[in-house]
């Protein structure tokens, strides 16, 4: 048995993908956890942006809300949503981390509705912020639980967008150059994206993961990457630091 | 010439710059005194059909107090905007019960959540009954709604929401730049009929301060034909003329004030007060069974004759003590 | 020999156009002084919007500059062009006052070339905040010298708008609804616009100036209004105000 | 569909939101110590042929400093932003006299003019000669030329300018609004290449205080591709996170950050110190004739090595004194 949870993985090889001195959009929860972990880490001037209006704060704790005073607290600025999200249309924000409900080979998202959006069978929140990232951030990274009600062939939604429908589709809808879709980090793989094709391929696989594994937990075919290695697990210094500094109460990572 | 995709969505309000101008043209500028009730400000302001807007960010720097008021009196048919509304749009859900519809038409970004609290029931509820007209945005453009109207002009563009359903179901429309020949979003003018916004101080004409991050409230407050501000204190008119550059809202914009402390609550007040996650957790909870909703809406705001009376059921001074110190990451007393 | 000069009787006739409660977009010089004036005589609450961003200051004297920081002392609000140029285009703003090197029968200004633009033989400094003023505030109003070289019948360049061509023509060219044009105050005469034609009309004679005089000053015919009355002339708490409080060192009244 | 005008004048920059991204993609963020001299600051920074602009309002919170070194690094070609510029106006124009050229292009709002000072004798002379290339805008057309470009769309739509020689001057578009059907102008995005700004407070990395009237330069800090602050002091980067919601430019935005108190003069800082009159008279005066205009350009810029020289060559303390004193009200010493 590895002395850590699969919470704790997909949120040291988050924290790993930042680089000192980019400029990350994030929401609450494990996104936050990870660009914390590499504050405290490799990445000790990360910028990190909250979309309602909180740039760079020295966290005090994890935030519960977008906008709570957490996000701003000593901050370099305590500015506005648009304010924030121009410099993402600006091309200022490297990268961000999203989530959402369902997600399909091309990256593409569903936070909005499960069944017809008049009357649905599910209602979730909607874009929010996500879209904007998702069309605006250089690189958008997804963290996600990894089952086949998740990783489907079709969305019943597209809230924001990934590749759309392939290659050059992007760019035809009129979403900023070389934009897209990232990583995605699951509790089974890290998965990015062919880059001809645009579609999901799996990269690296966790301790004890087969790739048939993974492919038997997703809703539709996935590619591999011409070298798939192992995931690292999480250095003992990462264990620590998220343990002790970033998560004390095991808000994020106690599940 | 690119295809080009317009949504599909319905636009609740007139995004005409020159319907606004009239509207404007006619609002009070004088320097006067607004001082009211939030009982006052309501029955005076908020009117049945109107579309309305909440300031702040969900559960931080949020008019409860308006909110509540809502409730009791009974608005109905009314629209909303909602921008990363999450304890507020629960607020607004709870008119939606027994056949009643105080919400009828919403602009949704982010709706029915309370970030990592999770979802509400009843919202959920109220949404997927079909009952209510839905629009989609993602939260920047809803932003730019805001910001389009401020400018007085019927459209800004943005380059977000292309390619995906989130477009398809939003009244934008894609446009082509005439320099560049890209593809764009015009984004449609929304000016509010009333909005609500919590500060942490303003002089009794309406210059408002806000200390810390202004979300979409800079502009909003522009934007809204009409404007209640509840604020944590009023200070003298001579204090906020001694540092203008830190007014955030000018009075010509403001219509009422009505001075709540712990307004938010059981919001976040940057640098004043905590949420109330037990109390948020609370609410989520009992809405899950009607009959114990029914109930807890009863006692907290039906049978309540105001906000401080809410302050007082929820724990009163001892509560918001607790509550400053965890704000302020001192030892909780 | 009236005990006033005309630059006094042009501010006091300004002043008293101006509203309470109302907002007025301003520069320097005899606009601010006549805002001045209003504002200590009977409009208390005339909110005084500089360009530059300074809202309602409690002016402590004559600013030289739209920009300095006499344009926000003790004001309401000290914030950016955009958000005074926003109230502008919203409709907020009631009022301004405008100047120019050329005004045609339309109420069209010239604030920018005499000769052809690319090589002028004057170069002035161009709209600055004129255009926006005369585009998007409800009521513009000209105070300036009446002399045949400043009153012409075709304008080297058209800066900031009148009624253009005439009648229908703002709103033809996309102008907002309602806007225009209200009154031009000079050294001689007060004069309005025709509601149908849109062109110049006499509306005010200052006292011992004849309809003619004022025709022989100006470049284009001029129209009469229906009834032609006297200008008032300055009133004896209206000169002592202006003199001991709004201009001392008579910057602008001195000439 | 009505018929539509577009300008006719040039467009110096590209307004294009992709090509400008894919700079802002490589500008550097993270938090380091940028301070350095003003010379350094240009030699590194500002180079021929670049587009400028300066932030302020013409005499009031300027960047004299920078502005003086331009001249003694003898830059040529440039272009600039002429948003209400005035005493910069008249500085960068001291550069185009005995047939070198400094200024090439000039997007003109305001130029030429010192407001109720009167005209600039010199940038007359240059602007009358046709050596410089402009193109006309209305100020807010030009400040909305900059949010554009911080926006990263190519264009934002106005009301002004519509109807007028300065339209047909422009480098605007008239299009028709896909909602209402009105025209408006387009107004393409303007990302300068280098900008200039004087504040009040900023720590070593840069995130900067302007303690008045913004100006553009909320808007003109972000949308510059690199950027000069100077100061009026470097405070510490605690002093900056205690209250984050002062911060009006993020350091994310900045490449230079140079201390150079009393740097508006002989411009008015707000709260700091007013405008030299005197000496912005002797400017005028001086440039009628070309000779004195020479001597007087040689002693106060060519022949001094810094700001610190030509502020001891106008009176030095003394003379900050009094201005100080003038701008706060206080009998004069």
């Amino acid at each position: 048995m590895p002395d850590y949870n699969a919470m704790e993985l997909m949120i040291c090889i988050a924290a790993r993908l930042l680089e000192d001195g980019s400029t990350l959009g994030v929401g609450t929860g494990a996104p936050c956890a990870a660009a914390m972990l590499a504050q405290k880490t490799h990445a000790p001037s990360l910028f990190v942006a909250f979309e309602a209006g909180g740039l760079a704060p020295l966290l005090p704790s994890m935030p519960i809300s977008v906008g709570d005073s957490r996000t701003f607290y000593k901050g370099l600025m305590a500015t506005s949503m648009c304010d924030i999200m121009e410099a993402c249309q600006r091309g200022m924000v490297d990268y961000t981390f999203l989530g959402g409900a369902q997600i399909d080979m091309y990256g593409n998202l569903n936070s909005t509705v499960i069944g017809p959006h008049g009357k649905p069978a599910v209602r979730f929140p909607g874009s929010g912020g996500a879209n904007d990232f998702a069309s605006l951030c250089w690189r958008t990274m997804v963290l996600t639980q990894h089952d086949k009600r998740r990783f489907v062939a079709k969305l019943d939604f597209l809230t924001s967008p990934g590749f759309l429908t392939g290659p050059g589709a992007r760019e035809a809808a009129g979403l900023p150059k070389d934009t897209g879709p990232y990583k995605v980090i699951t509790d089974l793989a890290v998965m990015g994206f062919h880059a001809e094709s645009k579609r999901m391929q799996v990269e690296s696989l966790h301790p004890g993961v087969t790739f048939e594994q993974v492919q038997a937990n997703t809703g539709f075919e996935l590619l591999k990457a011409a070298r798939v290695t192992d995931s690292e697990p999480p250095r003992p210094n990462e264990l620590r630091i998220l343990r002790d500094e970033v998560d004390p109460y095991r808000y994020v990572i106690g599940r | 010439m690119p295809e080009l995709t317009s949504g599909l969505g319905p636009l609740f309000t007139d995004p005409d710059p020159d319907a606004a101008r009239a509207f404007f043209r006619e609002k009070p500028r004088a320097l006067i005194n607004k001082v009211m009730s939030v009982k006052d400000a309501v029955a005076k302001l908020i009117h049945d059909g109107d579309y309305l807007a909440s300031g702040g960010f969900g559960v931080n720097r949020i008019s409860t107090a308006v909110l509540h008021e809502i409730l009791r009196q009974r608005r109905r048919n009314l629209g909303f905007a909602g921008h990363t509304t999450t304890h507020d749009f629960e607020i607004m859900c709870a008119g939606n019960l027994d056949g009643e519809k105080l919400l009828a038409r919403v602009d949704a970004s982010y709706i029915v959540g309370l970030e990592a609290r999770g979802l509400s029931p009843h919202a959920r509820r109220v949404m997927q009954s079909g009952e209510v007209d839905v629009c989609e945005w993602s939260n920047y453009a809803l932003a730019c709604r805001f910001r389009a109207a401020v400018t007085g002009v019927p459209f800004v563009p943005i380059r977000s929401m292309l390619g995906t359903d989130t477009l398809k179901r939003s009244a934008g429309k894609e446009i082509v730049c005439p320099f560049t020949g890209k593809k764009l979003v015009a984004i449609p003018a929304l000016y509010p009929d009333v909005s609500f916004i919590h500060v942490h101080e303003c002089d009794a004409y309406g210059n408002c301060r806000i200390k810390g991050i202004t979300v979409a409230d800079v502009d909003l407050a522009r934007c809204s034909k009409r404007l209640i501000i509840t604020t944590e204190r009023i200070v003298s008119n001579e204090e906020i003329r001694n540092t203008p550059y830190w007014t955030t809202i000018p009075s010509f914009c403001v219509d009422a004030v009505c001075e709540v402390p712990y307004g938010s609550y059981p919001g976040n007040m940057p640098g004043e007060y905590f949420s109330d996650e037990a109390h948020l957790r609370e609410w989520l909870e009992v809405e899950k069974d009607l009959d114990a909703f029914r109930a807890f809406l009863k006692k907290y705001i039906y049978d309540v004759p105001d906000f401080d009376s809410y302050l007082r059921l929820c724990g009163g001074v001892e509560k918001m003590k607790q509550l400053r110190a965890k704000e302020l990451l001192l030892p909780s007393a």
